[in-house]
């Protein structure tokens, strides 16, 4: 379930990641990206010997101050998961991971879509949830209907 | 290596013998289903044996619902007994997830077994439960859940944002 | 049709796989030009749905064809869209479940349980040994009850109309069950944070057990009816494969990627509920078309019938609840729970602030991941081919849009 | 009496059982798919839903008739006539018994047969002029795979031809007094089955209106009577080819074991009641089967009927001239 720390964060050394790090939470093993060495980190941790080749999920999450996106990633192998994060300021683009896992192709769009991001390098980056013109819904500055104005429709 | 076209006579005995079994549909409006006892359907306040809703106008319920679709317009009198001016409904809203019934302190409301809802005017898709009815009195007060009535000002808060 | 022994699942997912390398754009319409062939030839694109009788809810799928055969196809979704992860920050932590019934609505109970285990996880509680069994229980049936929706749909895709209202006959006595059980036919609300909403209604023991017993007559009637009809087999043998890297990389889980050659079953791996105390095979196929997928799905109806035999025969004595509070307000963390979905790895990712609200929920929809694939492979098939393939991968269109 | 007169009559009779058996027929396919679907078919309109179709009927007569801006107004408004005419027509050579027959062709069969090939035409149009994808990739299908399998059904029924010696219905029908041709011909019979049911666009070869792939096929675009004929037309080639099939492999009028003064009585109604349950037949494979797939069908087409059916005449053709020889 729970990879080994340490064993990563060599891995990462010596694919040439020196910058990121790693840590054990409650939720699991993340792995801390910076935006603009996210492709090639998630491209070493799929071609290290843990092979995290399958990508479970990924999302985002509205801090407050800036969007962070999680990859949630697995090993079928070793039957691991780890978690990949990196966090893009409002309005930023990030890069799309597509290529090193194409199941990113529509969560990606979501992603974008619903927090109001820039998506580049990704072959269709058409809106996939909601119709042009709509306030990105899950950035947190943006309410929903509350109780009263359900009630005074 | 079976014969090829086998498989395809064996599916017409199969439906065959499906057609012999008979049919298990019902001709609804003339025959009706017995709903089981757990069955949801639209929320009904509750009388005691004289006909007094026993709704105590806590507000739980209103506070509970996911939708909203409940609400509570209460007058308090000097004495603090409070008085139900409407106890309304929104049916056409309302998902009968139970949740309400479940956080109901005095068993006050059910859901019933009434699931013939279609209506042809959408405005009575609203309707009050209780209407001008005073508060019914618990026989013994007590709080109902350590948590919920304790803090109901920062609950209605958590709701409304 | 008896089981291969060879087709079951290895025990721990032990998989080492290369990765899947798009060899070319896999999405989207080619929109070749009028007049690229010898003959001038012109493609035609259609639209399948949103409202088109084979399309599994309000799917849209832009197919561009030449003649009869698929050149590009591009699925367009969101006309289901209805916001569930925005509304779940606004609901507290036991009405979750009415949300996640209305995501994947044809298998309410695992994502109510998803959502009560994410939960549980938060708050360390630990919940009663009987509760465990109930869930297991509850979702077994349900899962048979939604793999007999895939059944009919599938053979509707196929272009059979018969089997599909057995299906659905069986699939009601299965509703019936539920409904005694929660309350409701498909929006259940009954696994809750701690527990079970209410203990086993008396006489359900027997009901179920009198519907295992005929359903163990139909399931075979169901099997030889459309899988052993020639002309169904013509349709979906080598058709929409899907090999093992493919599988992985479009992070296809369930039936799906079982059928693919890999053996993962959250049930089996990551066990939670009673499964771990169940005696279940996880049925695997290695071709990854249209007919594995079949014949996992229909294998694992059966597996879930035994699971219910033996939920019934070893349901322990006790609290189908454990005490929690009305309202809930776990410490602020991060959390992922999984459950066997009939349709996937149904994981729900909550971030709590404290609150009694989620600050954020994040659920991974099965089939999305399945959709994307479908995507992927479907240039280069027939229209008929392609939607067999849409019908294969079991698509919900209300868990793919939220 | 005027002969024009009595040819008008038998036009006009002709037509009231077109209509009639379209009414019964889709009163029948509800009921039977009803039934075999564990459920069952209409029943609140009359005695268990008899009066429904009627109904249904007196709705799509008084219905709006919409016509699609973008349509090719002459050929969608000609081609439910198209589709309709043939299969009236087809209903002049069929033998309900020794007399009651509109028209006793010479070369019966031939005609019907060629008639009926007319039908892919005013689908054709139905299809093009719709202006609408599905209703194209509807007639298309719909024309690749009937002009396919009019080589099929012609060869089917030869080897009955061959062994009566005439194309006329009522000598096959007579032929037949000792033993019904299905005992002999089996596999022609399977042959002819399989040939008019796609020809008829039926279960398992209803690629034409595809439900899940072309929503309607060619009939999308149509609405109130107009789709009404071409639905009308659908059940009337039903009840020709299971007649067609009642001809040449059971019987016709004719029952065994009875004096033939006895069964002229009768004879219409028999004929009628082995249709029915021919058309029985079709439609317990409709509730049953699924769909074959385009390029399958016509591989089915000319690489599996057309060789069988070329050898089955060839066993007939041999199989005749020695009975012939010994016989001699």
């Amino acid at each position: 379930m729970q990879p080994d720390v340490t064993a990563i964060t060599s891995a990462l050394r010596s694919a040439g990641l020196t910058s990121v790090e790693v840590e054990q939470t409650s939720l699991g093993v993340i792995v801390r990206a910076q935006n603009a060495e996210l492709l090639q980190l998630l491209s070493a941790l799929r071609d290290s010997s843990s092979e995290f080749t399958f990508m479970v999920d990924l999302f985002g999450v509205d801090t407050g101050e800036l969007v962070e996106i999680t990859y949630h990633l697995r090993s079928l192998s070793r039957d691991e998961d780890v978690y990949v994060r990196t966090s893009v300021e409002y309005d930023d683009g990030f890069p799309s991971v597509w290529e090193i896992y194409p199941a990113a192709l529509m969560p990606e769009r979501e992603v974008a879509e619903m927090f109001g991001l820039k998506l580049s390098g990704h072959p269709n980056p058409k809106r996939l949830l909601t119709t042009d013109g709509l306030e990105p819904m899950l950035l947190k500055r943006v309410e929903i209907r509350s109780a009263e104005e359900v009630r005074s429709r | 290596m079976k014969l090829w076209g086998s498989g395809l006579v064996n599916g017409l005995r199969i439906s065959m013998r499906n057609m012999r079994r008979g049919p298990i549909t019902l001709q609804y409006p003339f025959e009706k289903l017995e709903l089981p006892e757990r069955a949801r359907w639209t929320v009904v306040p509750l009388s005691d044996a004289q006909g007094v809703p026993v709704c105590t106008a806590c507000g739980t319920c209103v506070k509970t619902c996911p939708d909203h679709v409940l609400a509570l317009d209460v007058t308090t009198n000097e004495d603090r007994s409070k008085h139900i001016n409407h106890f309304s409904y929104q049916l056409g809203a309302c998902m009968m997830c139970g949740l309400c019934v479940e956080a109901c302190p005095f068993s006050a409301i059910a859901m019933s077994h009434d699931y013939e809802l279609a209506r042809v005017d959408p405005d009575t898709l609203e309707y009050d439960l209780i209407t001008d009815t005073p508060a019914y009195k618990p026989k013994r007060e007590k709080p109902a859940t350590p948590d919920a009535p304790a803090q109901p000002a920062s609950a209605s808060e958590g709701d409304a944002s | 049709m008896t089981q291969d022994p060879n087709l079951t699942a290895p025990v721990g997912a032990a998989v080492s796989e290369g990765a899947y390398v798009p060899a070319q754009l896999p999405v989207g319409l080619r929109r070749v030009p009028s007049g690229v062939d010898e003959v001038t030839t012109e493609h035609l694109v259609v639209n399948f749905g949103p409202q088109h009788p084979s399309t599994h809810g309000v799917l849209r799928m832009i197919i561009e064809a030449d003649g009869e055969e698929v050149v590009g196809a591009e699925m367009s979704i969101g006309y289901l869209h209805r916001g569930i992860e925005k509304l779940a920050e606004h609901r507290r932590y036991n009405a979750l479940g009415t949300l996640m019934d209305r995501g994947d609505y044809t298998s309410g109970i695992h994502g109510e349980l998803a959502a009560a285990m994410v939960t549980e996880k938060l708050l360390e509680i630990e919940v009663p040994e009987k509760a465990h069994w109930i869930r297991s229980l509850m979702g077994e049936v349900n899962r048979i009850a939604s793999h007999l929706v895939w059944y009919g749909t599938f053979g509707l895709d196929a272009g059979a109309m018969g089997q599909f209202l057995y299906a659905v006959r069986d699939r009601e006595d299965l509703l019936d069950i539920l409904e005694a059980v929660s309350g409701s036919r498909m929006m259940f609300n009954y696994v809750r944070p701690g527990g079970v909403l209410a203990d086993l209604p008396a006489g359900i023991d027997q009901k179920l057990r009198a519907f295992v017993d005929i359903f163990d007559v139909h399931i075979e009637e169901h099997d030889q009816l459309l899988g052993g009809n020639e002309i169904f087999q013509s349709r979906v043998h080598g058709v929409g494969v899907i090999d093992k890297q493919t599988a992985i990389g479009f992070g296809l889980t369930g039936a799906n990627l079982r059928a693919s050659g890999v053996g993962f079953d959250v049930r089996r791996d990551r066990p939670y509920a009673a499964y771990e105390k169940l005696d279940f095979t996880v049925p695997m196929a290695t071709e990854g078309d249209c007919w594995a997928r079949y014949a996992v799905r229909m294998e694992e109806m059966r597996q879930s019938v035994r699971m219910i035999r033996q939920c019934l025969d070893g349901m322990p004595e006790g609290d189908f609840t454990a005490k929690v509070p009305k309202v809930l307000r776990p410490p602020a963390g991060e959390a992922y729970a999984a459950v066997e979905s009939p349709r996937g790895e149904w994981g729900v990712h909550l971030v709590s602030d404290g609150s009694d609200t989620p600050y954020r929920l994040r659920y991974r929809p099965p089939a999305l991941y399945a959709l994307q694939v479908v995507e992927a492979i479907m240039p280069g098939s027939l229209i008929a081919d392609a939607i067999v393939t849409a019908g294969s991968v079991d698509l919900v269109l209300g868990e793919i849009d939220r | 009496m005027n002969p024009i007169l009595v040819a008008c009559l038998r036009v006009l009779a002709g037509l009231g059982l077109m209509l009639l058996n379209g009414v019964v027929l889709i009163y029948m396919l509800r009921k039977v798919l009803g039934h075999l679907h564990v459920r069952l078919g209409p029943m609140n309109v009359g005695w268990h839903g008899t009066v429904q179709t009627v109904a249904d009927v007196l709705k799509l007569l008084t219905k709006e008739d919409p016509t699609p801006r973008a349509v090719d107004k002459a050929l969608y408004f000609l081609a439910p006539a198209v589709v309709f005419i043939p299969s009236l027509a087809a209903y002049a050579a069929l033998p309900f018994s020794k007399t009651w027959a509109m028209a006793d062709l010479a070369t019966g069969l031939l005609f019907t047969f060629g008639i009926m090939s007319l039908v892919p035409l005013g689908i054709l149009m139905a299809g093009w002029s719709s202006a609408n994808k599905w209703s194209l990739l509807g007639g298309m299908r719909a024309v690749g795979q009937q002009i396919a399998y009019e080589v099929p059904l012609l060869l089917s029924a030869l080897p009955v031809v061959l062994m009566v010696g005439s194309l006329n219905l009522n000598d096959i029908v007579a032929a037949q007094d000792k033993l019904w041709f299905f005992i002999p011909q089996f596999p022609a019979l399977l042959l002819f089955v399989v040939a008019s049911l796609v020809e008829l666009n039926q279960t398992p070869f209803d690629m034409s209106e595809a439900e899940s792939e072309l929503v309607a096929g060619f009939s999308s675009e149509y609405a109130s009577m107009k789709f009404g004929l071409l639905f009308l037309s659908e059940f009337s080639n039903l009840f020709i080819m299971a007649g067609l099939t009642v001809t040449l492999f059971f019987g016709g009028w004719s029952l065994p074991f009875i004096p033939a003064q006895i069964q002229a009585g009768f004879a219409p109604i028999v004929f009628v009641a082995k249709t029915y349950l021919v058309i029985f037949f079709f439609m317990w494979i409709r509730g049953t089967f699924p769909r074959v797939r385009v390029d399958q069908l016509q591989q089915l087409g000319w690489k599996v009927l057309l060789p069988a059916n070329l050898a089955w005449l060839l066993v007939t053709g041999v199989a005749v001239k020695l009975v012939e020889a010994v016989a001699r």
